[in-house]
């Protein structure tokens, strides 16, 4: 079976959709009982049609042939004679198939008229495009869980403590960061200080180099400053705002001991921030 | 909360509840499923398709320019075809089906015999129909529903709800019963008969 | 052609006319312009204003569930405002659950550490929370107890008897225990924790 061969074909055997609506054409035309088919008058009549066809020089459909074929035969077991045994039941009509394949067509073809009719009124009817509708939120029957309650209580607590801990976790990265500068800012302060004539004072610029000096180191050595005066080990001036900060070393027996203590101190804070 | 909403509606009269049909369906240009406008209409579903079936009814003998239609247990508006002429002018003008003769033999006979393979339609027809199941598919008059369980495993075609509407079907319950029954109930001996 | 049809719409009569106008109007949805009406229905354009008016009085004050709006000199068929809570039921229906996941939270907090201030409440959430209280309040699931003898004096929220009937409590004793005590006892230094 070509397809597209068999358009082509149906196209140029006029308006016939096939070889049963040709039959049904040559029954309706000689007004035949659809039953009774007088099979060789309908096969004379269908052989006609298609040597119609091949004398336009139509190529005719592989359907429309077998068709033919199978009235062909049927012509032929209607005109040999019948034997019938005495006990043998009658032979089926060699039409009968025929005839309920034609009838199964016929009523197809009706309801195809009806179809295009309904069709046709029906696309006289119009409908509407529909409306945009906002999405409706509608709340549901008001339920409550005991459950559910004290499920959200110990879950909100636990995100609490996560968060807690996440915060407590950021501190201490940034002091991880800050925490060796800080101590050596502080040691660089011990050193400066003991290290001064009688009588001189450490000035806070004196602590940074002029071309690496960030901002975090000012603040760095600003903390370290404070806790080497927290540690007793100094006192702090600045005789004007923004002016120079001046450290004065704290004299006295209390050095060493301070001295020592504040290692002890250095030393603690940096285990703290390292665990 | 929901008991109170129920009360205040079975108040409702069938007039209120026609008004309401009418803007529902009116908003939702598409078919409404009963169960929804039974919903809407705070009805249980039998009630409510006795108010829709009258309500129809009722429109198709007014002078209305309006009908209401059920597909499938579907409800949608729509005109009455009395009136095509003047809608057309509107410009918007949607044309016919525009099928040949052999588009509505096979869906005459998908409809009748579906799910239906293509083998059995071309068995019926007594010809190929390959183009005119691929146009009646383009137009989504009819859709493959699987395959069928034979050899090959072939694809069964049924119709859609697009054919309900093109044709003014409430199912395919509701198609005329020609003497198909008939038909249904010889078996049928296709393959004696080669077709192809 | 064009006199024969005007000929014959002569004889509408003004029911039919509202039908084609219904019909017409129906299909279009959009507004119609008065001209376009007129031209269909086959009337000068005043007649066509006047019928037009005629039919929006009468939708107005008929049992009908549309209603004709003019508009800058075009006409559109649309819902009367009546049925909006109908049609609105047409939309697509999203369950919200009775209680969202931050009232439960915020409930949870109110219940367990009544009475509670919204700071405290919005330090341990991370969140801002003030639409969900408003949202509580409305439940009439908590209420203002007095204000906090703090900097800023704020409200104290505490659960009510409505909270304790809705969750079948007989007093807040009856809250199911919490295992983390060790959470629910400690004193948080809330100052430290960043609120989003």
């Amino acid at each position: 079976m070509n397809s597209s061969l068999t358009e082509a074909c149906t196209l140029k055997l006029d308006r016939f959709e096939g070889p049963f609506d040709l039959l049904f054409h040559l029954i309706e035309k000689n007004q035949i009982d659809l039953y009774d088919i007088p099979i060789v008058m309908v096969t004379d009549q269908y052989l006609d049609y298609l040597q119609g066809m091949q004398e336009l020089d139509l190529d005719v459909a592989s359907e429309f042939l077998v068709m033919a074929a199978t009235l062909l035969h049927i012509k032929s077991r209607m005109l040999l004679p019948v034997h019938i045994e005495p006990d043998e039941e009658p032979t089926e009509d060699p039409r009968e198939l025929l005839i309920r394949k034609l009838v199964a067509y016929r009523r197809h073809k009706e309801f195809a008229a009806v179809l295009a009719e309904r069709g046709e009124r029906w696309s006289q009817v119009f409908c509407k495009l529909p409306e945009p509708l906002p999405e409706v939120k509608r709340e549901m029957v008001f339920d409550v869980s005991p459950v559910l309650l004290h499920e959200r209580y110990e879950a909100v607590m636990l995100q609490l403590r996560a968060r807690m801990n996440q915060s407590r976790g950021r501190m201490t990265r940034i002091l991880d960061n800050e925490k060796v500068s800080l101590k050596t800012k502080i040691r660089e302060i011990l050193h400066g200080l003991s290290h001064l004539a009688a009588g001189v004072r450490l000035r806070f610029s004196q602590l940074f180099d002029g071309r690496v000096k960030t901002r975090l180191e000012v603040a760095t050595g600003f903390l370290a400053m404070l806790e080497v005066v927290k540690l007793g080990r100094a006192t702090v001036e600045q005789p004007a705002m923004f002016s120079e900060i001046y450290l004065a070393p704290v004299q006295g027996g209390n050095q060493e001991k301070g001295h020592a203590d504040g290692e002890g101190e250095l030393a603690g804070h940096a285990d703290d921030n390292g665990n | 909360m929901r008991m109170g909403k129920e009360n205040w509606q079975a108040m409702l009269t069938i007039t209120e509840i026609e008004c309401i049909l009418e803007s529902v369906l009116f908003t939702a240009g598409d078919p409404v499923p009963l169960e929804k406008l039974a919903d809407i209409c705070a009805q249980d579903k039998k009630t409510m398709q006795g108010i829709l079936e009258n309500y129809a009814g009722h429109l198709l003998n007014s002078a209305r320019g309006l009908m209401l239609r059920e597909m499938e247990g579907t409800w949608q508006l729509c005109t009455k075809p009395a009136y095509a002429d003047y809608i057309i002018q509107l410009g918007t003008v949607r044309k016919t089906p525009g099928l040949t003769q052999a588009a509505y033999e096979t869906l005459s006979i998908i409809a009748y015999r579906q799910p239906a393979t293509r083998a059995v339609i071309e068995q019926i027809r007594g010809v190929s129909s390959d183009s005119v199941l691929l146009k009646l598919q383009e137009k989504n008059l009819i859709r493959e529903a699987g395959r069928d369980d034979t050899p090959g495993k072939p694809f069964l075609f049924v119709t859609t709800t697009e054919f309900l509407r093109a044709f003014g079907f409430n199912s395919i319950r509701d198609l005329p019963k020609i003497e198909m029954d008939e038909l249904h109930e010889t078996e049928f001996p296709m393959e004696n008969l080669p077709v192809d």
